[in-house]
């Protein structure tokens, strides 16, 4: 699916694939939680009717055109990053923009809500935002550092080469086998990157009303709803390319997606919310150090 | 045995010395000037004493004296224009020392500081 | 041409003409017009002395009996530089010190004091020294004490009380000449020291160097400077620091280099040089009252152009000579200019000159430009001194002179520092916005003051081919 | 609703109601006593969630507007900012006796006795507090009529706005909502333009 | 010929200011005219110069050496943005300086100063570049004096740092002058390569201390914020765009092209600790603690000064590696900075021309009033924060790359850590100005004039335009890299070539604007929607209006001012130079005391001189 027709064919398709395995990880995570509390839990594919029901909302309610253009943004970062995170039979963008790219690009759509919300004028948004990128300071910087301390080892930024390397020796040659302290520093700023429960400050419904989602109503809700489950399947790509050798072929990458999920999603039905300091301060006080002692060793002896 | 020179060498930079001394101690502005006095009158000795010579004679002509074993004149010029230039000096400087004391209604040094760091 | 002794004769006739008439529009002309007659006279003979030194006989009395008086080229830029610079002060002086009723005898003691300076430049006979030495030092005392203030009186006495010290001193070092040489002429004094015990020649040399150094505001006993240059009035102030310490120094450091050079006494001027430099930044940084910083600020500028001098080298004397002419521009200008910012407010603290820069705009530019030479800011003519200076130190290396250097350094820093905490001040808010600008001819004496300053360095090419004959006559005495 | 309305849907609107039907979020206004019987419909004894039925906080992301018993004059005040700050298609549904005709509070001077009078209200739960058994049941009914298209009642709003806005004024007087709901209903085609 | 027009035609704006003095009070137009036209004409010289690069024209001669200039690549290139910004700014003063009349000579400094940096940019010996380098401190200090009340007060501030900087420059140029014997950098350049280490040392660090200080590097920077700030806004620009980049241009000349690499690296243990790993870890604490100091400040323009000393880290860290990647960085990212910070502070500007303040409390949701502010604002903070597609994410690729692949693992950290610190307070800066609730008092505010916006359009071009097609100035830099001795980096329009790593932003925007019409589609296929006012907002129940003050301003990023209190409040570094300035205070006094006053002790002074003078001239033989 790399040249000719077939790449045109998969690049249109590919947002709806995309969004479908959305709707199931969305779904599934949803079934998951319930299950946990002793619940049956909305259907598989729950969040496919709520994004339905937001955007065909009648009266729906804007506060100016960059609240607006906001909503394009958002959506359109997210897969702006989905083109270029590398998936199985798929890497053709890569050559255009490594992981640095893409690490940037991650930020596009946090930036485009934070303007939307920004004019919604509403001050738990406000407050939401600015808990969001208060968090950023914690785990993007350490994801971030285990991303160096893996490219400075392989000697590459490109996130298609790094696949190509762990996958070169099979299960023996995964990022998370190779340099555990690294990947599982990873795994918990996973957490963080998800905005799952332990993390989950900046939505934090009880205190500031869904922080940005305050004043998003109809199809500003369903543009966020659709943004988010892209974003889902994204992230654990990343994670998954970057410490789980990516996969070789589509039921490989389906079968991580859903474990990878499975342990996010388990860990955030069972945890309370961290304050944003004290998130902070975990984030400084353990997943920081293992990635500084993981690199060191790298700096080392190059493992 | 202690020349008339040496005897005079020594009184002139005694003199000095316990000018010099004066200035340094006293708190009194018109001690001070008397001290100045004092080391310019130990100067002139010194500059006197340049010119003696042992048993010389007094240069003056005068009809019928020798002409040799003259005692050298030049220093004795130097100390008249030194006197003078001390007394024009010390009178410039009492003057001041009255209108100081019109002034400051003291003539003590260490009161007399107006004008520090 | 018209023989040299015009130098001394012409302003001692002029100051007893003077007293004689007794009005102040003659005192005024006569004072003006004899030091610019004097100033044409210096530049007449400055190209024949640029070849070779002219003696000057008195009363066709040859030597031995006769006085020692010789123009070398060292004498003729010193005198032009002493006749423009009372020139122009005098005319800022006539509207200065216009009331007053016993303002004749100012400018008649100002007279004077031309003469005694012209006659430390020629003469070569070491009493005559001490004779001109005198009169400078009892003419200072009187202007320094014209305000007849307290303070005035006070820093005149202790000025005198030092000068009488070293007029002492000196004194004894001319016994100990003349007991070695027999002569009170330079030349042969140089000669009899050659032979004479080192530890006899180095007492003469010590008591010399203290006694004209009090002149010359040599770091440990120029205790005097601070009160004497601040409670003189401006024009008196700018005289003093401007021509008659640089002048002092330069005569002390010939003879020295010539008549005392069988002893090497540069490495301790060196040392007193740069203490100069240190302790006249550093006590400047801490003023509050314009005119005594000023004055502080020349105590470190004498220690830059005294450690130019001792570096020994022709370089070193070329770069001190020009920094003198600079500094006699630019610390001039900076003196007259804050005379007429106490005049107007009426206060001597920088604090109280708030917003003057708005009231007196042309005068606070000219204050800025000569502070900015005096710093040595390019492309003005302090830059390029300064720059020869220490480039003179480099080249003569070693580690007392990159010592001088670093101090200069940060002197310098200090003092852009103090002089711009006043720019500052003085473009502060201001209360009111009247103008009161300078008198015109205070301004104009100041606008030439600065103009040397600012355009010094397009007379740069022609002052380096008149500078190395007036340099040697430091290193020779002919 | 005119029944000309009902038939002329679309296929595409019916199988969009269908979708939309499985997807109801509820403002969980705790106005009155029923509030407590929410709680266990929505945990895990009853679990709501099933029929896609979630609290929501804001009105901005609510269908449904829960008034769980007597409503006071001031607490009205306040609903009906909610209500019109509420994305249409939304539903009011009304528990217990209160909403219907004053319930136990019938001659009380502050509560108000009526709530249709006020709101254009989809539905009321019988009960003099609903058990969940009976919340869940209404909002299964509600569902199929959201399904067949029925549940329209939003639009009563905008067409006889005046007769809401009379009855509102007659009990708290003009209140500054920011909304002008007959433009809005101009604006987006629920009235004809300026009939 | 160009290049001696290009120099003499400020000098001659700037007398010709002075001459224009006495008509500035009655018409300002004249004088901002000229000032216009003047920047104007420079701008052209600039450009047609170009085929001039390489010769050198030799000047008077002074100190026994002549002074020449001429334009080499690298100069040509901050030459064009020295002229670029100066048109922008002096557009850009027209419509704001409302009555030049309080500052008359604000253009004459504007001249002068851009007469010594473009002097400085020209100048090919040691002399000359002294000589320029002190014209620009000077004009600098003058301009910034030309700013309110406190603006005189921070003046002095920075003079203080100017004149150390300048005078331990003029140590080395004497050093330099003396062991190498010239001022000619070839002859230096010679002299440097085998000098022996502690004459290579000494001169090393005496020149680059005082580049150091004016780059505003971490421990000497302490002279940037309120200098920057409280000049006049316009002012602000322009200083922080490209006046503090001299004292990097100084570096890059020095190291690069005066020193060579191979000398330099010759200060050193190993390849990975030499003095270029110093200056690495001096540009990431320069990188990471100006940036987080800017989150908390309260003032537009004091915030984007704190962030023009940390990315003034992000071109030291660039230029400190001397790889083909990590330089190109660093000098383009000089550009890309100048850019998009005078683009920020231009629609500061304009907020301010309007609303009379910048305090970040006092503001909010102006973007109804002042759309195009806002969208300069917005392009300004995408590219400071360095987010793709602006220009100043590539230049933070090219650092990432080479500071990743450089082995620098933890710099590179800590380069990332600033861009999220940078990303917070420029959120902190649009949201408190642009978004949120519109206060009552600002319902008249207008939208700037024409000449005002002219320069925000000209560079939001020029921000989007570079970030699209980065090969743009890749290819000067490349140019650059051959003269500073470096392997050129192999650029494309898009971006880098495949074997110097995976870069196209052409193909990434494309991506972009399809993905965004995607969002478009999605978002028109929702129902209509309609604006509503500002004061329709949950509140939970309550009724807000315009007497509700309902914003989010205040103490923004409360986590971290909880986590980081103490750091802030003593920041070490500034209370070090607060003592040493009261150190050198309390030297001053105890050193004025020597003159106490009293005549006795004067003599004293005086007998004493003599024994001493006497004891010592008895050692030395």
């Amino acid at each position: 699916m790399n040249s000719g027709i077939g790449l045109i064919v998969w690049i249109i398709a590919y947002p709806f694939v995309s969004f479908s395995l959305g709707v199931l990880l969305g779904g599934y995570g949803r079934k998951l939680t319930a299950r946990i509390q002793r619940r049956v839990g909305p259907s598989w594919i729950q969040p496919f009717f709520d994004v339905v029901k937001l955007m065909s909302k009648k009266t729906n309610v804007s506060h100016g055109y960059m609240h607006d253009v906001a909503m394009m943004m958002l959506v359109g970062g997210t897969l702006l990053t989905m083109y270029f995170v590398p998936v199985p039979g798929f890497h053709y963008f890569s050559q255009f923009g490594d992981y640095i790219v893409i690490m940037y690009i991650l930020l596009v759509p946090p930036l485009g809500m934070a303007l939307g919300v920004g004019q919604t004028a509403n001050p738990n948004g406000s407050i939401g935002i600015a808990r969001a990128l208060q968090m950023l300071a914690g785990y993007e910087v350490t994801f971030v550092l285990t991303f160096i301390g893996f490219a400075m080892k392989n000697g590459t930024t490109s996130m298609y080469e790094l696949m190509m390397i762990q996958q070169s020796g099979g299960v023996a040659t995964w990022g998370l086998v190779t340099n555990p302290l690294l990947g599982v520093a990873a795994l918990f700023c996973l957490q963080g990157m998800m905005n799952e429960k332990p993390f989950e400050v900046v939505i934090a419904p009880h205190e500031i009303a869904t922080g940005p989602m305050t004043e998003m109503g109809g199809k500003y809700l369903g543009m966020m709803f659709i943004q988010h489950l892209i974003n889902l399947v994204v992230e654990l790509t990343i994670y998954m390319n970057l410490f789980l050798g990516g996969a070789t072929n589509w039921f490989e990458y389906v079968a991580k997606l859903f474990a990878l999920f499975t342990l996010v999603m388990s860990v955030n039905a069972v945890y309370g919310r961290f304050r944003t300091d004290s998130a902070l301060r975990f984030f400084w006080k353990l997943p920081l150090p293992m990635a500084a002692l993981g690199v060191i060793l790298i700096m080392i002896n190059g493992i | 045995m202690i020349s008339t020179a040496q005897i005079l060498y020594g009184t002139s930079f005694a003199l000095i010395i316990i000018g010099l001394y004066a200035v340094l101690s006293q708190r009194n502005l018109i001690r001070i000037v008397i001290g100045l006095n004092v080391a310019d009158v130990g100067i002139n000795i010194l500059l006197v004493t340049l010119g003696y010579i042992e048993g010389g004679r007094v240069p003056i002509f005068a009809p019928g004296q020798p002409t040799t074993n003259w005692v050298d004149p030049v220093p004795a010029a130097l100390v008249l224009t030194a006197i003078v230039i001390g007394f024009g000096v010390t009178a410039l400087m009492l003057t001041l020392v009255m209108r100081l004391y019109a002034k400051y209604g003291t003539i003590d040094a260490s009161r007399i500081r107006g004008l520090k760091w | 041409m018209v023989s040299p002794m015009l130098f001394i004769i012409a302003p001692l006739a002029a100051a007893f003409l003077m007293i004689f008439i007794n009005r102040r529009g003659a005192a005024l002309a006569l004072s003006l017009l004899t030091p610019a007659g004097l100033a044409i006279l210096g530049v007449s003979w400055l190209p024949a002395t640029l070849v070779r030194a002219q003696p000057i006989v008195v009363a066709s009395i040859k030597a031995p009996l006769g006085i020692p008086l010789s123009l070398d080229a060292l004498g003729a830029g010193m005198a032009i530089l002493v006749a423009v610079s009372s020139v122009l002060i005098v005319l800022y002086s006539s509207s200065y010190i216009h009331r007053g009723h016993h303002e004749v005898r100012y400018y008649a003691v100002v007279m004077i004091l031309l003469t005694s300076a012209f006659g430390l430049v020629l003469t070569r006979d070491i009493f005559n020294l001490f004779v001109f030495f005198e009169i400078l030092c009892i003419s200072s005392y009187i202007l320094v004490s014209w305000e007849q203030s307290g303070a005035a009186l006070e820093a005149s006495f202790k000025y005198m009380v030092l000068g009488s010290i070293g007029s002492t001193f000196l004194l004894v070092s001319i016994a100990l000449a003349y007991k070695a040489a027999g002569s009170l002429a330079m030349a042969d004094i140089a000669v009899a020291f050659d032979s004479a015990p080192r530890g006899y020649v180095i007492m003469a040399a010590v008591t010399f160097l203290f006694g004209v150094g009090v002149e010359a505001a040599i770091f440990p006993v120029n205790s005097w400077l601070p009160d004497a240059h601040s409670s003189a009035p401006s024009s008196i102030s700018a005289i003093l620091s401007g021509f008659v310490i640089e002048l002092a120094l330069v005569v002390t450091f010939r003879v020295l280099n010539t008549v005392f050079a069988a002893v090497d006494v540069l490495p301790l001027l060196q040392i007193i040089a740069i203490a100069g430099v240190l302790v006249g930044e550093f006590s400047a940084f801490g003023q509050k009252d314009l005119k005594r910083m000023l004055a502080y600020s020349s105590i470190s500028q004498i220690g830059i152009m005294l450690f130019a001098l001792s570096l020994g080298s022709t370089a070193g004397a070329q770069a001190g000579l020009s920094h003198l002419l600079m500094h006699a521009g630019a610390k001039s200008a900076l003196f007259l200019i804050a005379g007429y910012f106490i005049l107007r407010t009426g206060s001597r603290l920088i604090d109280d000159y708030t917003g003057l820069g708005y009231r007196m705009p042309v005068s606070a530019a000219l204050f800025g430009l000569a502070a900015l030479s005096l710093v040595g800011a390019p492309p003005l003519f302090g830059f390029f001194t300064k720059f020869q200076i220490l480039a003179a130190a480099a080249a003569t290396g070693g580690g007392l002179a990159w010592f001088g250097i670093a101090s200069i350094l940060s002197g310098t820093v200090l003092e852009a520092v103090y002089l711009f905490r006043v720019i500052r001040v003085l473009f502060a808010q201001p209360a009111e916005r009247s103008r009161v600008e300078m008198d015109l001819p205070a301004l104009v004496s100041v606008a030439l003051f600065t103009a040397l300053v600012v355009f010094g360095a397009l007379l740069l090419p022609s002052l380096s081919s008149m500078i190395g004959p007036i340099a040697d006559g430091l290193a020779t005495l002919h | 609703m005119a029944e000309k309305e009902l038939t002329q849907r679309t296929a595409w609107d019916k199988v969009l109601a269908n979708l939309r039907k499985r997807s109801l979020w509820m403002l969980h206004y705790c106005t009155g006593c029923g509030a407590v019987e929410l709680p266990p419909t929505m945990t895990s004894r009853f679990d709501m969630e099933r029929f896609g039925i979630m609290p929501m906080v804001t009105p901005r992301q609510a269908d449904i507007l829960l008034i769980t018993g007597y409503l006071s004059v001031k607490t009205l005040k306040r609903v009906i900012l909610i209500y019109e700050q509420m994305v249409a298609p939304k539903y009011v549904v009304g528990f217990g006796s209160c909403t219907i005709n004053g319930g136990m509070y019938w001659n009380s001077y502050t509560t108000i006795k009526a709530l249709d009078r006020y709101l254009p209200v989809e539905m009321y739960l019988a009960g003099c507090m609903p058990r969940p058994e009976a919340i869940i049941s209404g909002f299964n009914s509600l569902i199929d009529k959201i399904g067949k298209g029925e549940a329209n009642s939003w639009k009563d709003y905008y067409e006889n706005y005046e007769f809401y806005k009379k009855n509102q004024d007659h009990v708290f007087g003009d209140i500054e909502t920011h909304h002008d709901v007959p433009a809005d209903g101009r604006y987006f085609g629920i009235l004809e333009a300026k009939r | 010929m160009y290049t001696q027009a290009l120099l003499a035609l400020p000098l001659v704006g700037f007398v010709v200011t002075i001459v224009l003095q006495g008509t500035a009070r009655r018409s300002p137009a004249i004088l901002k005219t000229w000032a216009l036209l003047a920047f104007v004409a420079m701008a052209a010289v600039a450009t047609l110069a170009f085929p001039e690069i390489g010769d050198t024209y030799t000047g008077p001669m002074v100190f026994g050496s002549s002074l020449s200039i001429g334009l080499t690549d690298l100069s040509w290139w901050f030459v064009m943005m020295i002229a670029g910004i100066t048109v922008l700014t002096s557009f850009f003063t027209l419509g704001a300086l409302r009555d030049t009349g309080t500052y008359p000579m604000y253009y004459g400094w504007l001249f002068l100063k851009v007469f010594g940096m473009l002097g400085l940019v020209m100048s090919r010996d040691l002399l000359t570049f002294f000589i320029m380098w002190e014209i620009m401190s000077w004009a600098t200090y003058f301009v910034m004096q030309q700013g309110k009340e406190e603006g005189r007060e921070a003046a002095l501030g920075y003079l203080v740092y100017a004149i150390v900087a300048g005078m331990v420059l003029l140590g080395g140029v004497l050093f330099i002058h003396q062991s190498a014997g010239s001022f000619e950098f070839a002859v230096i350049t010679a002299y440097m390569a085998k000098a022996e280490f502690g004459i290579l040392l000494a001169s090393v660090l005496l020149v680059l201390v005082p580049f150091l200080i004016e780059a505003a590097v971490y421990p000497a920077h302490g002279w940037l914020p309120s200098a920057y700030a409280s000049s006049e806004t316009s002012m602000t620009a322009y200083l922080s765009s490209i006046s503090t980049r001299m004292g990097l241009f100084g570096l890059i000349l020095f190291v690069f092209s005066v020193f060579g690499l191979k000398a330099i690296d010759r200060i050193g243990i190993s390849a990975h600790l030499n003095l270029r790993t110093i200056l690495l870890v001096l540009a990431a604490l320069t990188a990471v603690l100006p940036t987080y100091t800017a989150l908390f400040q309260h003032d537009a323009k004091r915030l984007l000064t704190w962030h023009s000393i940390g990315q003034g880290g992000y071109m030291l860290l660039g230029l400190a590696t001397a790889s083909t990647l990590g330089t190109a960085g660093g000098l383009m990212h000089i550009f890309n900075y100048m850019t998009y910070v005078a683009l920020i502070i231009f629609s500061i500007a304009a907020v301010e021309y309007r609303t009379g303040t910048t305090n970040l409390n006092k503001l909010g949701g102006l973007i109804v009033k002042q759309p195009v502010a806002f969208l300069g604002m917005l392009f300004g903070i995408i590219g400071l924060a360095g987010i793709p597609p602006m220009n100043g994410f590539v230049s933070k690729w090219f650092i990432y790359r080479s500071l990743i692949l450089g082995g620098y693992p933890f710099i590179a950290l800590a380069a990332f850590i600033a861009t999220v610190g940078t990303i917070m307070s420029v959120y902190k800066l649009i949201h408190n100005t642009f978004l949120g609730q519109l206060p009552e008092r600002y319902n008249d505010v207008k939208e700037v004039g024409l000449l005002m916006q002219l320069p925000i359009w000209i560079l939001m071009g020029v921000v989007f335009t570079t970030g699209v097609f980065p090969g743009l100035i890749l290819q000067w830099i490349a140019k650059i890299q051959v003269g500073m001795g470096i392997v050129p980096i192999a650029w494309t329009l898009g971006g880098v070539a495949r074997e110097a790593g995976d870069l196209n932003m052409m193909v990434v925007t494309a991506v972009f604007m399809a993905t965004f019409a995607v969002g478009a589609i999605i978002f028109f296929i929702g129902g209509k929607r309609r604006i509503v006012s500002q004061y329709d907002n949950y509140a939970a129940g309550h009724f807000l209006n315009k007497d509700v003050p309902y914003n989010f301003n205040y103490n923004f990023y409360s986590a971290f001012d909880h986590i980081f209190e103490k750091l802030y409040h003593d920041a070490p570094v500034q209370t070090a130079i607060r003592n040493l300035g009261r150190f050198v205070r309390m030297v001053a006094d105890y050193v004025r005391r020597f003159f106490t006053g009293q005549i006795n002790t004067y003599a004293a002074y005086y007998v004493a001189a003599v024994i001493i003078a006497l004891a010592i001239l008895k050692e030395i033989p």
